[in-house]
């Protein structure tokens, strides 16, 4: 399966979108830069995130959430992890597709 | 596990150097391989030693020289790109008469093959694109 | 009045509009830099945060770990610099989840249509 | 068999991920500098188009007043190049309301979900 | 009254819908670079700016029309500039706003 | 009319270097007046004398250089951005005991309050933004 990393903000481009039309079931999502936003509760897009969790495993870039002040309340479900745990996911996953 | 990672950004612009190189060093320590980083687009600034940081911020450039020293990288500035964006190695500047050369200890400017031949032999090749 | 006075140019009225997320890109670090030169040239200085540009005022930044200089210390000293016209947009805001308690400096609501007018009553708007 | 084809690699399944619209950003144009050079190489190359990448493939491109080259000519060597396995998502066409008549060369429309299990079936997939 | 200049896709990008979220009744907009594609017809966006028509002036710009092969059938009450025509709108107007 | 420019991305890697060149001359011709291009963020690359693009393309940075010579153009590059980038001239690089400057001839390196002064004193300012 494969891990997908976005690194731009849900709010001001169509890469969250574009990448959640297209992952399959079971693949993962890893939030990076910009995109850790997509984590927020209580947004615009809160729902469609809060939907596609059943579909994927949804992680999120502790250092990119500390550096934006929303670390203390993501939503439930996104797992976040440093820089060891985003090189390890991407030797769990078979390979890492980049969108951005 | 061997990976080889592409960058697209120009340093300090845009955060995917940092990621990347926050990335390749957190891989290294973990004891995996890099075969290649592969700096393309804007991404070819990041080989620039003319890069003049005020010495309280982080200086990019330098720390994937020192990264390159300490493991041995293969750090590439795609010669195409790098040579339309003004980064260049001592032949090049020779080569189209050129008044300097800006690219940094540790890199070294080549052609795409490299960043085929990375996604040939890599187990992972990951892009940070800006 | 002096001489050096007359010869001053009236202050004019510039707007900053900022609309970028911080540290994914260095524009609103960039756009912050400006708007101190600006007030330091005695223009009349309004900061207005749009889209995910609000995002740069949220509280508890903290980019130890990305190795970057936090943004909030600037922000903190902007009233030291005579700059007090700060607007977030409301719907920027509620489109993500954001209070003006989460900000970390003083800001005020602006509506969309406030905006539209303001910007109508600016000399120059330059963005970021 | 001799001993250098022993020693040749086995070609990858490269996926080249098109997403940018061509002339705004250069993405687009070092994307196939890319492709080309991965077909010099013998990989096996699959070449997709998808959200504002589909405008790649436009018809009637013409660049000469904004002083740039003209991607649809290399587009149109592809062939040549041995690159055939060329597609654009169909989601992304009716979005922009494109068809294939208005594209430059011959593509093949994938369905969202194909694309999906053609992503899975690469060695690696490479985003512009 | 001011002219807005957009440089971005509106499929990739919020730039336009911000845009005419914020700009007032009258004031034109400038469609260049990536933006000119907003002037196509028959796709998501044409009903939205068929609407906002009515409350400002569009225009395009016809060297990145041209270059990106869609300058022969673009949304009618959408007028094509060259960059004189630009310079000599950014004189008409009283500012000009830029969103990228 | 008195305009003046900023420009934020770097050339070749986003067209709005383009555009505002493009809008630069043809407002010279047209006979009115350009106070100043500020060369700002990734903008600041636009003033690389060592960019080298194959020679049936544009050269950004040369037409910048020639329309300057032209009409006598005051191109200010921002010297906080442009050191942080790496972008020198010669006072600079020795400043800094750089080994390279690499500004081009019609380009000055300049602060943040050349980019103010030419808001004040323009009739049109325009961002051409990335």
């Amino acid at each position: 399966m494969i891990l997908h990393t976005i690194n731009r903000s849900p709010f001001g481009s169509s890469c969250l979108q574009s990448c959640l039309d297209v992952a399959a079931a079971g693949s993962a999502i890893i939030l990076i830069e910009d995109a850790v936003y997509a984590a927020l509760p209580n947004t615009q897009y809160t729902d469609q995130i809060a939907a596609a969790l059943g579909k994927h495993k949804f992680y999120a870039l502790d250092p990119d959430l500390k550096a934006r002040g929303i670390h203390e309340a993501t939503l439930d479900g996104i797992e976040s992890v440093d820089y060891d745990g985003f090189v390890a996911l991407c030797t769990e996953f078979s390979k890492v597709v980049s969108w951005y | 596990m061997i990976f080889s990672l592409t960058v697209y950004g120009a340093p300090f612009s845009n955060q995917c150097s940092d990621t990347a190189y926050q990335f390749a060093s957190s891989l290294l320590k973990q004891g995996h391989s890099l075969h290649r980083v592969f700096f393309y687009h804007d991404g070819v600034y990041n080989g620039s030693v003319l890069a003049t940081p005020p010495q309280d911020e982080r200086n990019i450039q330098a720390s994937w020289s020192q990264l390159a020293q300490q493991y041995d990288l293969d750090l590439v500035v795609c010669v195409a790109a790098g040579l339309r964006r003004g980064m260049l190695d001592e032949t090049e500047a020779d080569r189209y008469e050129q008044p300097a050369h800006n690219l940094a200890s540790g890199f070294t400017l080549s052609g795409l093959g490299q960043m085929v031949e990375a996604a040939m032999v890599s187990d992972r090749m990951i892009t940070f694109g800006a | 009045m002096t001489d050096t006075e007359h010869k001053k140019p009236k202050p004019k009225k510039l707007l900053f509009l900022n609309r970028r997320a911080p540290y994914g890109c260095s524009l609103p670090r960039e756009a912050l830099d400006a708007v101190l030169m600006a007030s330091a040239f005695g223009q009349q200085v309004t900061l207005v945060f749009l889209d995910d540009g609000v995002f740069q005022l949220k509280k508890k930044q903290d980019p130890a770990d990305i190795e970057m200089k936090n943004l909030s210390k600037t922000f903190a000293a902007l009233e030291m610099y005579g700059v007090n016209e700060i607007y977030v947009e409301q719907a920027s805001m509620q489109k993500r989840g954001l209070t003006l308690a989460q900000l970390l400096i003083p800001a005020q609501f602006i509506a969309t249509q406030e905006l539209s007018l303001m910007l109508e009553q600016q000399d120059q708007v330059l963005s970021f």
